[in-house]
């Protein structure tokens, strides 16, 4: 008969006025400020890079500047300049570093490519999303100062990511280090065959 | 407690009272002008309260039918953390639309684009004029009151068309089509849906059709029009054609926001728009007062135990119901198209109205039938209204039913 | 479905003055295609879409590609004799002659009717410069309407028989063709420093005086 | 059985629609020319039609585009195979899953390249997820713009939002989803995340009862709806439509079936089909369409293999196919979505077009269109379902 149908959805609506007072599934809001959702693990924003040692961020760059995000970062965001020095990095090889690395946040659309890319795991997602600011030129642009923050903090946002990451390093470095222990070895062989005195490299 | 304790009781009289208290301080001969300037002030007053709380109240009542909060953060000023749970909104929303800039578009016809809102305004506020709002409140007791009430609603059609035309705009013309075609057909329907309570009570005063339906049956069944097989169908004419008058959904075509921007409104902002929202609550208002009025027993207590709660208390309850059925309606429906609009206006109020109409003679005539034969005027009653509305329907939906569907094989 | 060799051999068949050339497909995905000349291409068209074994009554994509000219450096080794009586000299003579570039469009070809395909027809234009005409293949196919025109808008080819050829995603007054290779894009339309800044420097000879206050105060032009 | 006649029609002939009285004389009156868009409530972003109307009934109207045009194939012939993935989420921005997934096809054909069990599984629970993300949000807008006043895509959204959380709690993003990669998908889910897709899924059915309660029956949406924008099967088929609208016409093909891409040939679904190609159909296509999602996504929950995501072999850096060219396709939610490529052996695609189903299916607007009232155009555009993103490309 005419009107069941109007009649139905009056019913359904007034199912959902009453349902939104009682049920969670139906009143999904969240209002913002005051609450908050928790953010997923894999949740992504915007790239950070990440340095070893809190107290000396710019000196502990994982990054080796291989610009190898910089190729691969489809919007073009990121701005490597290698540096002209080496520094020792935290196995106590000796690395190229970045002199600037600069992502442009404006540019940038969390695509996770450069994290991906990334060989020394040196560059990773952030999570900080409250980052309106009235200066597209001065805020947005994020330097190698601004980019920088610790593994630890790293270990904070994505903890089973972080872990994953640093048992992988941990194990490439012991491999390195049993490598260079076993050339160590030779070259120690090497070195009772033939004395000479020869200065240690200087590690930190 | 007496009827003439109840009708003088205090808090009945006390609108009265206050009035006489502050018309006593003028000298004698402005009285009569002090006395209806506090009339027209006080429902302006409270009207106008009641008007910025309606657009709250819609507003939330819709967003929670839509699983939703509504708008909840507007406090005080200068105090952090209270929110009021929104109910400052509409004040809030008053500043915003004054202090925006008023465009009026280059081409626009100047004059008739400055006078729309404003006559808009003032007639649907002119209805208010002959509702009876309680025992002894009615701003003007008119002898023709609905035959007013009527003249000065269909005023506002010709406001709106005047939006529509002198804004210049395709879009505004367009509705300005439409809010016309769309008004005029629905006053019929509308009117005709009062004629059956005319022809009963032999009235066109509304204080008289109140009165009307005083009384109750075993003190709980209410002697109220809705609850006559004629009055219950005038109601159901009455509610469509009055969401129609009002442009409210899901005759909202004038406005219809997903295919005319704005409709008449487009070419309107700040102050003169909020003076068509204004006009537009105003007018639904007015209406739903109406329909309270004619039909579900204006001031009067549904039980007669509960008589002492004030009338105009009543009255304001039963207003309140009907704006909050119109509002859930609103968060149901979708929008007709202007054809079937007309049509379910020519082809199927219309005639159930006239029908209606007989319905109501019958009536008339078989007031002398009880008993058993009560019951049969009741059938016979049904039958005149019921019927028609079938026959009718289906005509109306001939062609349209929900379909099954095949899948591949 | 026929094999693409069995459709160019019926298709020869029926049109025996028309030039059909089997393209083959060097990747693993191996959809070879036909390339057909353009003069026959609205009725070899029309019968691919009416054979009743093909059926290929549904266009999916129509494209165009750029093949810019190319310079090709051929090389040819030839062994020269030493008159003073060595051993033999092998001499490369490097020849280069220039391929001149075409435009391309192409259909890829589904039957719905008989759910099979794709076919690949490809038509060439001559050149990329003035003889860019091909003829419309959309009264066979109404799909190919938009995408056509998105052809003819982006690579500039000009579709003959097309009912509304005007530009798709450009503006009308637009000049160029954006999809070609050779396209240079204007370098005055991104005023604000960028991560490389590149494209900044580019936009400097534009910049106008009056618009150059907004930039200092950091706010867009 | 199709109803296509053997010799398709000459397009143009005739529209489908009723015939129009486009005369202009003085008892008539002038024709109105409204230009609706590109700022207009419910023309799904940036979309603009020219209307010509006779009092409220079309009589012309053409569609414009571009202007959202970025030239995305330009850009993504400028950028590496991968690096053209993210760009591929901003297309259809509702369906980010099945977009990816669609590039991800045609790379896969064109270097010639497996993906595991595992990963194949996953993309269909995405594609699947996403085609019930989609039709809900379309679901939602087509009766917004029918004139509710957000009721049911507020509903739709409300479902659509614990998708799209899901979406965002496996690939990091809510829409920009960036998830399937060549060769396999980005990220692993955790056995938590499959069994709370699992109970949306299972929730998903009581969502649509209540929907279609409130709103299939209705007699005022079935007056607004049955009759509105018919479109016969040979029209549609020759004018390309795919998709639900091609289906609601009483074509059956669907690619799910038809190429059996992925692994759908192992699902047992089955594909709804109209009969009258008017809106009522394309907006019941929707709906029986979500139904059938909703079963894949069981058999896919329950049958989902161990094993690893990514194809070995798969190489993220310095990723160059041989030279050749595919043309990849798939059933989007909203039509067939499909990707040419040719390379030339180098990093980055030589020449890389999408077949947009959007711009695609609006090839016969106008004829689907003519002889309505104004209102109606509105939902006739509602019910084909576009995203301009990917019209304007």
């Amino acid at each position: 008969m005419l009107g069941s149908g109007i009649i139905n959805g009056l019913i359904v609506t007034a199912k959902n006025f009453a349902g939104s007072y009682h049920d969670p599934e139906r009143m999904v809001t969240v209002e913002y400020p005051e609450q908050k959702t928790v953010l997923p693990e894999n949740y992504r924003n915007f790239p950070f890079l990440i340095t070893e040692n809190a107290t000396d961020p710019m000196g502990t760059l994982r990054c080796v500047a291989c610009q190898i995000c910089e190729k691969e970062c489809p919007p073009q965001c990121i701005i490597i300049e290698k540096s002209k020095d080496k520094k020792p990095d935290a196995t106590g090889k000796l690395q190229l570093y970045p002199a600037i690395f600069g992502i442009d946040t404006s540019v940038c659309m969390s695509c996770q490519i450069c994290v991906e890319v990334c060989p020394f795991d040196a560059i990773k997602m952030d999570k900080v999303f409250e980052i309106a600011t009235t200066d597209r030129f001065q805020d947005l642009f994020l330097d190698r100062e601004r980019l920088a923050k610790p593994n630890s903090y790293y270990h904070e946002i994505h903890p089973v990511e972080a872990a994953e990451v640093d048992g992988r390093l941990l194990a490439e470095r012991k491999a390195a280090e049993e490598k260079a222990k076993v050339a160590a070895a030779a070259k120690a062989a090497a070195a009772a065959a033939k004395p000479v005195v020869t200065p240690p490299p200087a590690t930190p | 407690m007496s009827a003439a304790a109840l009708t003088d009781s205090f808090l009945e009289r006390a609108p009265l009272a206050l009035r006489d208290w502050v018309v006593n301080f003028l000298p004698a001969p402005l009285q009569w002008l002090g006395h209806h300037l506090i009339t027209i002030i006080a429902v302006l007053a409270v009207f106008g309260t009641f008007f910025a709380f309606t657009t709250i109240a819609e507003r939330k009542l819709l967003a929670r039918l839509q699983n939703r909060l509504g708008p909840n953060r507007s406090g005080l000023p200068w105090i952090k953390g209270l929110t009021l749970f929104g109910l400052s909104q509409p004040f809030a929303d008053a500043i915003k639309t004054l202090t925006k800039e008023d465009i009026v578009p280059a081409a626009a016809d100047k004059c008739l684009h400055f006078l729309a809102p404003v006559i808009v305004v003032a007639f649907s506020l002119m209805t208010f004029a002959v509702l009876p709002f309680g025992r002894h409140l009615i701003p003007v007791e008119l002898d023709a009151a609905l035959l007013y009430f009527f003249a000065a609603g269909a005023a506002t059609e010709l406001a709106i068309f005047m939006a529509g035309w002198s804004s210049r705009n395709k879009y505004s013309l367009l509705a300005a089509m439409r809010a016309l075609a769309q008004l005029i057909s629905y006053e019929l329907p509308l009117i005709l849906s009062v004629v059956p309570i005319v022809l009963v009570t032999s009235t066109l005063s509304t204080q008289n059709i109140v009165l009307a339906q005083g009384g109750w049956t075993f003190g709980f069944l209410p002697h109220w029009f809705v609850f006559t097989p004629w009055g219950f169908p005038a109601f159901i004419i009455f509610l469509v054609a009055a969401l129609a008058e009002s442009n409210r959904s899901p005759f909202d075509l004038p406005e219809a926001e997903s295919e005319l921007i704005a409709g008449h409104l487009t070419e309107y902002s700040g102050f003169k728009y909020a003076l068509f929202f204004m006009a537009e609550y105003f007018g639904l208002t007015a209406l739903s007062g109406l329909g309270v009025t004619l039909f579900l027993g204006g001031w009067q207590a549904p039980i007669a135990a509960l008589q002492f709660i004030p009338s105009y208390a009543w009255f304001m309850l039963k207003l309140i119901g009907m704006l909050v059925f119109f509002i859930w309606i609103r968060g149901t429906l979708l929008r007709l198209r202007i054809d079937q609009l007309t049509r379910l206006a020519w082809q199927f109020l219309v005639p159930l109205a006239l029908l209606n109409v007989g319905n109501a003679a019958f009536w008339i005539l078989t007031a002398s039938w009880s008993g058993p034969l009560q019951l049969i005027r009741w059938a016979i009653s049904l039958a005149i209204i019921v019927i028609p509305f079938i026959l009718l329907g289906r005509t109306l939906t001939a062609g349209y039913a929900p379909r099954t569907y095949r899948y591949a094989p | 479905m026929e094999t693409l060799e069995q459709i160019r051999a019926r298709l020869l068949l029926a049109y025996p003055a028309a030039q059909i050339t089997f393209v083959t497909n060097p990747g693993p995905a191996a959809e070879h295609s036909l390339l057909i000349e353009a003069t026959h291409a609205v009725e070899i068209a029309r019968w691919l879409r009416d054979d009743t074994a093909l059926h290929l009554d549904y266009c999916s994509n129509a494209t165009g590609v750029d093949w810019p000219d190319k310079t090709i450096t051929d090389v040819a080794t030839t062994t020269e004799p030493d008159p003073a009586g060595g051993p033999a000299k092998t001499v490369e003579t490097k020849t280069t002659r220039l391929q001149p570039g075409y435009l391309e469009a192409i259909y890829h070809l589904y039957s719905i009717a008989l759910k099979q395909g794709p076919v690949v027809i490809r038509l060439r234009t001559a050149n990329r410069t003035d003889a860019v005409t091909l003829p419309s293949l959309t009264p066979i196919w109404r799909s190919c309407d938009f995408q056509e025109r998105e052809i003819f808008d982006l690579y500039g080819i000009i579709f003959s028989g097309h009912p509304d050829l005007r530009r798709l995603l450009m503006w009308d007054e637009f000049k160029d063709h954006p999809m070609r290779k050779d396209y240079v894009e204007p370098d005055d339309y991104e005023w604000e420093p960028t991560a490389h800044g590149a494209v900044l420097e580019r936009a400097k000879p534009h910049q106008s005086a009056a618009a150059a206050p907004a930039l200092k105060t950091g706010g867009t032009p | 059985m199709n109803p296509f006649t053997p010799s398709a029609p000459t397009p143009f002939a005739s529209a489908p629609g009723p015939t129009v009285r486009a005369v202009h004389d003085e008892f008539h009156g002038d024709l109105l020319e409204v230009s609706m868009g590109p700022q207009h409530p419910s023309t799904h972003g940036v979309f603009r039609m020219v209307a010509t109307l006779d009092g409220e009934q079309l009589v012309k109207l053409k569609p414009v585009f571009g202007y959202l045009h970025r030239n995305h194939e330009k850009i993504a012939e400028n950028t590496t195979y991968l690096g053209s993935m993210p760009y591929t989420d901003r297309l259809d921005y509702l369906c980010s899953m099945s977009t990816n997934w669609a590039y991800a096809l045609a790379v896969e054909r064109l270097a010639g390249q497996a993906v595991p069990e595992r990963a194949q599984y996953l993309r269909i629970i995405m594609a699947e997820l996403t085609r019930l993300v989609n039709h809900s949000c379309l679901v939602g807008f087509l009766f917004n713009d029918l004139g509710t006043s957000f009721t049911p895509l507020l509903y739709a959204f409300r479902e659509r939002e614990k998708i799209i959380d899901l979406f965002e709690s496996l690939s990091g993003s809510r829409m920009m989803c960036n998830y399937q990669r060549f060769g396999g998908c980005r990220v692993d889910p955790t056995p938590e995340w499959l069994a709370a897709a699992q109970q949306l899924v299972d929730n998903f059915p009581r969502f649509l009862d209540e929907y279609e309660r409130m709103l299939t029956g209705n007699e005022i949406m079935l007056a607004r709806t049955q009759g509105v924008g018919r479109l016969d099967a040979t029209h549609a088929i020759n004018a390309g439509i795919t998709g639900p609208v091609l289906r609601a016409s009483g074509v059956d093909y669907d690619l799910r079936k038809v190429d059996a891409y992925g692994f759908y040939a192992q699902f047992d679904f089955r594909v709804p089909l109209g009969a009258h190609g008017d809106t009522y159909d394309r907006y019941m296509m929707r709906i029986l369409e979500m139904r059938e999602s909703v079963k894949i996504l069981q058999q896919a929950f329950k049958r989902l293999p161990a094993g690893p995501i990514m194809d070995p072999k798969a190489k993220l850096r310095g990723f160059r196919p041989k030279a050749g060219e595919a043309y990849g396709r798939l059933e989007g939610p909203k039509g067939e979505l499909g990707f040419f490529l040719i390379s030339d052996g180098s990093p980055n695609p030589y020449r890389y077009r999408v077949r947009p189903p959007s711009l695609i299916n609006l090839t016969l607007l106008e004829e689907m269109c003519l002889g309505h009232t104004i209102a109606d155009a509105v939902v006739i555009l509602g019910s084909i379902d576009i995203v301009l993103g990917e019209v304007d490309r």
